[in-house]
């Protein structure tokens, strides 16, 4: 990394990924070695329904900058419909959340099949230079959590 | 009397706010007044009554204690109090005036709170006679002269002039501070605006509710064991709306919040006695049932607080929660019930 | 208090080549709760894990960090590991410092601050882990097979063979489905009775099938290891113990104008039958709404005549329950009504049928004994024009928009064996497409179009116009001659479209097995598990999972019978322990939970709460079966009071973890 | 109407079909009434009062009743109250044969506040007479246009359709086609940074007292999380901006496909914050996403949030959508 | 966007088909009454728009030899409804000014007793501008 690189505001980035796809992908592009921004830090849950908007609530409230949800592609997740509910909830949170002002590039939902390693480290990539162009979380930052 | 222009008010606070923080109802965008740090531009709201009770100025909504640091098995307790700036809050009602009394009774008492002390020792409250007040109203019950509140300064509006009386020494070398800003004016408008104004309150339709029965301790039981509280309570929703905007509600929990870093904040915050969660610190809540809740914040006010302190209620007569209540349940149609009105 | 022992592995270098390995050993033991912390060389090796053994052991650890590679690699080897120690293997979590890390980032310092980051979020969670033991539950030896076709009939077999008990259940009298009707096979041209037949008596002579035909499963409850089934035996007014299939009764049954429904209607039986002379098991029955004795309560004749005294007009519908390990699914398909397509004329002619009715005509059980003869007038057609695609691949209400999969073979066989029998005969096929994936299959469409001398006809009937002397005006396209044909002929076959039995839904509903929109039922994976149905314990067999031929059918239900035989044969099952799970307490009983689960495993119950004031109250709360919770966690989000969690993924574990990720 | 209603009931009574009714109460003024059990026909012919000012929505008090008492309760509902108890309904929160429903008609009520904010805090009584409003002050009577001071929510009704009763008084309603989302598109035309600001505003004032929560009928949990102390998310009073916006939105998106629309979060906001057009933007995100829908339009469709469908847009959409900003 | 592709848009979007729905079954044809007297038939409608042709199909008599009897649009099994496209196609050459295929006064000689109302509107709908 550049003197550059590390002086410019590093993101800290959540990605929830599912264990049978999405995590599996990650997996895929480590074993490829596919480089991807390591602001990126995964949290392993069994599929993406799992994820309660609660949990995106707070990490922003903690410190994140941006939240991607990675799951199945819808029709192929391992517990045939969870998706399809990840899908709807996380339209309506991201629709309410830019309804109170926050920026719609903070969050993001992606589709990962276990064999998408290169696609994996392409949409973290994305995302990360997304969340770095409109810059540190302002807007859902607890500050007792930045004091540091 | 000491007055003031109404026209110069706005210099006036200019000037205040250069050596202290002042603090003044300003109307919000809904047309309902709120208390706020007053920048340029602001204007004194004369509104009757602010959403919230003046208390949160030294009974804070919630206020940081201490934090406590973890490293490995060491932990270390910082005390993180700021130094408080001197501060003024500017036209509080008689009955918001009169619950600093009842607030000081519980938190300056053995053993002190130096958090509500601090705050209290860096306040200076300038208070405002009302001249309209509501029919909702009734500090008179209370033997609150709206007319004529405490504080360090009591003050009047009449017409386009603000006249100010310093009641302490605080008060006084205020006076002396700013007393460039003041002209000297004969008080006899706001002798007159008095006389009209007690002619309405006397009118006011509670001022007048029988308290007999209450505050005495030989009557708690009898009250306590009314069979009244259960139909009362039988609507209410536990929400604590009226705990919040009540001027006398002194209640607070003591939470953590914890960073995730090793550090953790310890921090106060309001609690109602509304609520199921109430003094859940030591076990459970021993009021089991809302009834029992309902029961405990009106004999607080009307019963247990008055015994323990020279008969004064834990009431003030604001009227907030006959306006905010959401089921319309509050401390008069209380009175009425137990009181035989 | 937490005792947490954390072991970072080098992976050779695959690791810490990339990341500071000593360093994220020596930063994570400063975190709460850690009170050892190492780096290691290969932690995977049996050295490495000996040394985590060791140190549980020798420190008593409470909790177990492995920073290494993903735990889709070693989880299970290391919580192996923590067991031996004697602590419970859920009790350890893995940071994914490698495939997520090492392997990923190029710079050091940068992807060691990530491992520390990783590290403390496994801390994080591990601090919060329960010990769990995955729940047991016994599994009943027997199987439950539903439907009789030759998918069910397969399966059966498999599974006794195997030296299970099977109960063999079928709606209809007789065993052996639609393929009892067809006529012969493609693409080897054998004739299915022939190799149907042997089986059917396979099936009632093997000592662990239990036959059960003219049962209609009624009701299913339970879960995986233990269905509980409600079967209805509706009255079939004959013991079939006694009966000998003597067919005496069937001859002298008075009523004997009953449409015969096995032979598509195209000719009659008596009102006492025995659908075919091979069926199994050779039994009568009668047929209660035809029957003069059981209707008007005269006649007695069958009865009279019975030696065996096998006549019992009293019978009537007996419900049994019966215990079961695991269930097939066999319901099979139906070739669809073509009565919408009135461009065919099929209601308007008798001369215009289905491919199926077209079987039966060529069938020597048939109505004909073999002889094609078109029905109106018994004639013997000399134009034939078949239809492909009548209902298939139709977007519109009036069909399906699947392919049906079978419809080109079976035409090509019908075309074939007629241009075969009748050589003086012109065979027409109007088709879309022709679409043969199969071994030998494209050849044998070949060889009706090159040997046989069949017209295919890349277009398709567009009208079919009833003759009064019985012949058919047809009206076509020719697409690739850019013509209209008018074509006079004798006979019009349909190649209806497959659907999935009636019967299908209401067992979907029972085994809350899901279907997809045209009520196939769905598989558990497309590609992975096809034959496993979403309900675990219930596996998926021949074409109720969608059009097939012969041989994908018994492929699949040798498939499905030993997914069967893989469950039966466990004595316990071990459930997965990281399910969801209900704090009855905070449940409001409003169903979110049970709406969004693809299991059903959720199911309510009337709850008494003793209330804290000493009253009771009953409230109607959330209770998860863990033997068929998967847990996804798509409950604990459409939870609104959080009363819903799941054991392993809690919301404090990951709450846990996001704190710790974004410190 | 009042009259009618207590006759009706007062028969209920005697014939012993009820045991208790949940009505409004009469209080010191007459717009301050309080919902309230009844439990004799003579205590209901004497303080029952149905008027302008009978806003509460008394559905969600038959959840207690309904787990605790026996015997029928009678419940009175207006229109938009009716959807709310079918939505109880649905989610098993009610017994439906503990419970007798008399719909009463429903123009709109009138808001006390607006009415004080008009002709002053010194208000003794209230009463409406056709379009007029008459209010005796301590200054005197004063009247005032009812249209002036009809409450906000009654502005943008959507339905005056009672969904279920036992017995209706008055004609059957119809369902409105409502200007309801109108406030919704302002802010949605708003630039993000509006938006914000906007939100902030107004959820700054938020004192964290739950009156919109515990009365509204969709928040029915035993035990909320935001109440939990395992929950890790429990707030007594949001101690700054995030916890704010996290009650909010969370309180929001748990009855996002619930939420009836009746109204009751803005109506006893003790600080008037608009709370729910955060309750409509998920409507109307709804209706547009997957299909019109109203909670409590029936009991048997599934609320939107519990299906799917295979096709459904993609969380892309919020991007890529061109009638928002 | 060429003048073939923008005529194929325009059509497309007039009769609200999707050639592309069409899977080559040759039902319409085949359910065509008036099938020997066109040039082109439905599935040559559906498959020359497709293709960018539907201007070869503007200058076609077979424009006005469909009956307009909806018998293929009845019958299509994919939904394509090519008698919807056969209407916009002639939309498209009844719009172009001066293309009259058939002037108002050349009806008039056409007009026979037994002919109803309705064909006669419907014939200056069909034929002329």
């Amino acid at each position: 990394m550049s003197v550059k690189e590390k002086t410019e505001f590093q993101p800290k980035i959540v990605a929830f990924c599912c264990n049978w796809c999405s995590y599996a992908g990650a997996d895929l592009a480590g074993t490829n070695r596919t480089n991807y921004p390591a602001n990126v830090k995964i949290i392993r849950v069994p599929c993406s329904c799992r994820v309660n908007p609660i949990f995106i609530l707070r990490a922003f409230q903690r410190g994140a900058d941006g939240v991607i949800i990675c799951g199945c592609h819808p029709g192929d997740c391992h517990y045939i419909t969870g998706n399809y509910y990840t899908r709807r909830r996380m339209t309506l949170l991201f629709s309410m959340l830019d309804f109170l002002g926050i920026e719609k590039d903070r969050t993001r939902v992606e589709w990962v099949s276990a064999s998408e390693g290169g696609r994996f480290a392409e949409v973290m990539t994305e995302f990360t230079n997304d969340v770095k162009a409109i810059g540190p979380n302002r807007k859902l930052e607890d500050l007792r959590c930045k004091a540091k | 009397m000491l007055t003031l222009n109404a026209s110069q008010l706005d210099e006036f606070f200019a000037l205040i706010e250069k050596k202290r923080e002042l603090y003044l109802p300003v109307e919000n965008k809904t047309g309902k007044s709120e208390y706020k740090r007053w920048v340029e531009g602001d204007k004194y709201s004369t509104a009757l009554r602010t959403v919230k009770s003046a208390k949160n100025f030294f009974f804070a909504k919630s206020e940081n204690l201490y934090d406590l640091k973890m490293d490995h098995k060491n932990v270390e307790v910082i005390d993180t109090r700021e130094d408080i700036k001197e501060f003024v809050i500017f036209g509080v009602r008689g009955c918001d005036v009169k619950s600093f009394d009842i607030l000081d009774n519980v938190y300056l008492q053995d053993p002190v709170d130096t958090y509500y002390k601090n705050r209290r020792d860096h306040g200076l409250v300038i208070s405002m006679a009302c001249s309209k007040p509501a029919t909702t109203c009734f500090c008179a019950l209370f033997d609150i002269d709206a007319t004529s509140p405490n504080g360090d300064i009591q003050a009047w509006n009449v017409e386009d002039k603000f006249y100010f009386n310093p009641l302490t020494e605080k008060g006084d070398a205020f006076v002396e501070e700013f007393k460039e800003c003041f002209t000297d004016e004969d008080s006899k408008p706001v002798e007159k605006q008095k006389e009209e104004t007690l002619n309405i309150i006397e009118r006011l339709p509670f001022v007048n509710l029988n308290m007999e029965g209450f505050g005495v301790e030989d009557k708690l039981k009898a009250i306590f064991d009314r069979p009244e509280w259960e139909d009362l309570s039988s609507t209410c929703i536990g929400c604590g709306t009226c705990t919040y905007v009540c001027p006398t509600c002194q209640c607070f929990d003591i939470k953590d919040f914890n960073v995730g870093d090793g550090s953790i904040k310890r921090f106060r915050c309001w609690d109602s006695c509304m609520y199921s969660d109430f003094t859940q610190m030591a076990a459970a809540n021993p009021r089991l049932t809302q009834t029992a809740r309902f029961r405990q914040r009106f004999m607080h006010k009307l019963v247990y607080y008055p015994i323990k302190n020279e008969g004064i209620y834990g009431c003030v007569g604001c009227g907030r929660c006959l306006v905010s209540c959401p089921v319309q349940m509050n401390i008069v149609k209380v009175i009425k019930a137990m009181g035989d009105n | 208090m937490q005792k947490i022992g954390v072991f970072v592995c080098h992976c050779g270098t695959n690791i810490s080549a990339t990341v500071d390995v000593a360093k994220v050993a020596e930063t994570l033991a400063k975190e709460p709760g850690v009170i050892y912390s190492t780096d290691y060389q290969f932690m995977c090796s049996l050295a490495g894990q000996n040394l985590i053994i060791d140190k549980i052991k020798e420190l008593d650890l409470t909790g177990v960090v492995i920073c290494s590679c993903s735990p889709r690699m070693h989880e299970l080897t290391f919580r192996k590991a923590a067991d031996k120690a004697g602590l419970n293997g859920f009790l350890l979590e893995m940071a994914n410092i490698r495939e997520q890390d090492a392997w990923v980032h190029k710079d050091r310092e940068e992807a060691t601050l990530k491992a520390v980051a990783l590290g403390r979020a496994a801390i994080a969670k591990v601090a919060l882990n329960e010990a769990l033991i995955p729940g047991e539950s016994k599994v009943t030896k027997r199987a439950l097979v539903i439907g009789a076709g030759i998918a069910g009939m397969q399966a059966a077999l498999d599974i006794a063979d195997a030296g299970f008990s099977v109960d063999l259940v079928d709606i209809e009298p007789t065993i052996g489905g639609l393929m009892t009707q067809v006529d012969k096979t493609f693409p080897t041209l054998d004739c299915a009775s022939c190799i149907l037949t042997p089986k059917m008596v396979d099936v009632q002579q093997h000592e662990l099938i239990n036959l059960m035909t003219f049962c209609e499963v009624e009701k299913v409850e339970g879960y995986i290891g233990n269905f509980i089934a409600t079967i209805k035996k509706k009255a079939r007014y004959v013991d079939p113990d006694a009966c000998t299939g003597c067919g005496l009764c069937t001859q002298k049954c008075p009523t004997k104008n009953v449409l015969n429904s096995f032979n598509l209607n195209l000719d009659n039986r008596s009102a006492i039958y025995i659908p075919f002379p091979q069926a199994v098991p050779l039994v009568a029955i009668i047929d209660a709404a035809h029957c003069k004795k059981l209707q008007e309560g005269k006649c007695g004749v069958c009865a009279a005549v019975c030696a065996p005294k096998a006549i019992h007009y009293d019978d009537c519908d007996k419900l049994v329950e019966n215990k079961y390990g695991a269930i097939v699914v066999a319901t099979g398909f139906n070739p669809i009504e073509v009565h919408a397509f009135n461009e065919f004329a099929y209601d308007q002619s008798p001369n215009v049928i289905t491919s199926l009715e077209y079987e039966r005509l060529m069938s020597a059980t048939g109505p004909n004994g073999g002889t094609v003869l078109r029905p109106s007038d018994k004639k013997h057609p000399k134009t034939i024009v078949f239809q492909q695609c009548v209902g298939s691949r139709d977007t519109t209400s009036r069909g399906k928009t699947y392919c049906s999969g079978i419809c080109c073979m079976y035409t090509a066989k019908h075309a074939m064996l007629t241009r075969e029998k009748y050589p003086d005969t012109d065979v027409y096929v109007f088709y879309t497409d022709i679409r043969t994936p199969g071994k030998g299959f494209d050849e044998f469409h070949r060889r009706a179009v090159e040997q046989y001398g069949v017209h295919y006809i890349k277009g398709s009937i567009g009208k079919v116009v009833p003759m009064s002397n019985g012949n058919l005006k047809v009206q076509a396209s020719d697409l690739l001659m850019q013509r209209q044909l008018h074509i006079e002929a004798d006979l019009v076959v349909l190649a209806a479209a497959m659907e999935p039995d009636k019967s299908a839904k209401h067992l979907a509903q029972q085994l809350t097995a899901s279907m997809d929109n045209d009520g196939w039922f769905t598989e558990s994976h497309p590609k992975l598990r096809p034959v496993e149905s979403p309900t675990a314990g219930v596996f998926l067999a021949g074409a109720c999972q969608g059009p097939k031929d012969i041989p994908s059918t018994v492929a699949q239900a040798g498939a499905a019978a030993s997914k069967a035989i893989i469950l039966l044969i466990k004595d316990k099952l071990k459930g997965n322990p990281c399910v969801a799970h209900s704090a009855e307490n905070m449940c409001n009983g409003c169903g979110a939970c049970a709406n969004v689960c693809p299991y059903s495993a959720i199911t309510y119950v009337e709850k008494e709460f003793r209330m804290p004031d000493r009253t009771t109250l009953i409230r109607r709360v959330a209770s998860v079966n863990p033997a068929v919770c998967q847990g996804c966690g798509a409950c604990t989000v459409a939870c609104p009071s959080g009363a819903m969690d799941i054991f392993g993924f809690s919301n404090k574990q990951i709450m846990g973890e996001v704190d710790a990720i974004c410190q | 109407m009042q009259s009618e209603i207590i006759k009706r009931t007062v028969e209920l009574f005697n014939s012993e079909e009820i045991v208790r009714a949940i009505g409004w109460r009469k209080g010191d003024f007459d717009y301050d009434l309080n919902p309230s059990i009844f439990k004799s026909s003579e205590d209901l012919e004497k303080n029952f009062v149905y008027n302008d000012f009978s806003s509460a929505n008394l559905s969600k008090f038959l959840i207690k009743i309904s787990q605790k008492e026996d015997g029928k309760t009678l419940v009175f509902l207006k229109s938009c109250d009716t959807y709310s108890f079918n939505s109880l309904l649905q989610e098993h929160r009610i017994s439906r044969d503990k419970i007798y429903i008399i719909g009463v008609p429903c123009e709109e009520n009138l808001d006390p506040s607006k009415i004080k904010a008009a002709l002053g805090e010194d208000v003794l009584s209230m009463s409406c007479d056709g379009e007029t409003v008459t209010v005796e002050t301590l200054d005197g009577t004063k009247t005032i246009s009812k249209s002036e001071v009809i409450l906000d929510r009654c502005l943008a009704c959507k339905s005056r359709k009672h969904v279920v009763y036992d017995e209706l008084f008055g004609e059957e309603g119809e369902v409105l086609d409502s200007k309801r989302f109108d406030q919704v598109e302002i802010l949605e035309n708003m630039k993000p940074e509006e938006r914000y600001s906007f939100w902030r505003t107004e959820l700054s004032r938020c004192i964290g007292c739950n009156a919109c929560r515990d009365i509204c009928p969709a928040c029915t949990c035993e035990k909320c999380v935001f109440d939990n102390r395992d929950s890790g998310v429990e707030n007594k009073v949001a101690t700054n901006d995030f916890e704010e916006n996290m009650f909010h939105i969370i309180r929001a998106f748990h009855v996002a496909g619930r939420c009836t629309d009746c109204g009751e979060c803005s109506r006893v906001c003790p600080e008037d914050i608009p709370l729910h057009l955060l309750n409509r933007k998920f409507i109307k995100d709804i209706n547009e996403f997957y299909g019109n829908y109203q909670a409590g339009d029936d009991i048997e469709t599934l609320a939107p949030l519990t299906r799917f469908d295979a096709v459904d847009v993609e969380p892309s959409i919020v991007k890529t959508r061109e009638n928002v900003k | 966007m060429n003048k073939s592709e923008l005529l194929k848009e325009q059509v497309q979007r007039n009769s609200g088909v999707n050639v592309l729905k069409c899977m080559r079954c040759g039902k319409c044809s085949a359910t065509c009454p008036n099938y020997d007297v066109m040039e082109y038939h439905p599935h040559q409608f559906v498959n020359m728009v497709e293709n960018n042709q539907v201007e070869l199909l503007m200058k076609s008599e077979s424009l006005y030899m469909c009956l307009t009897c909806f018998a293929c649009v009845e019958r299509c099994p994919r939904g394509v409804e090519p008698g919807k496209l056969v209407e916009a196609i002639r939309l498209e050459a009844v719009r172009i000014k001066e293309n009259n295929h058939l002037k108002p006064d050349q009806i008039v000689k056409k007009l026979t007793d037994k002919m109803p109302q309705q064909a006669i509107v419907t014939a200056f709908r069909k034929y002329t501008k």
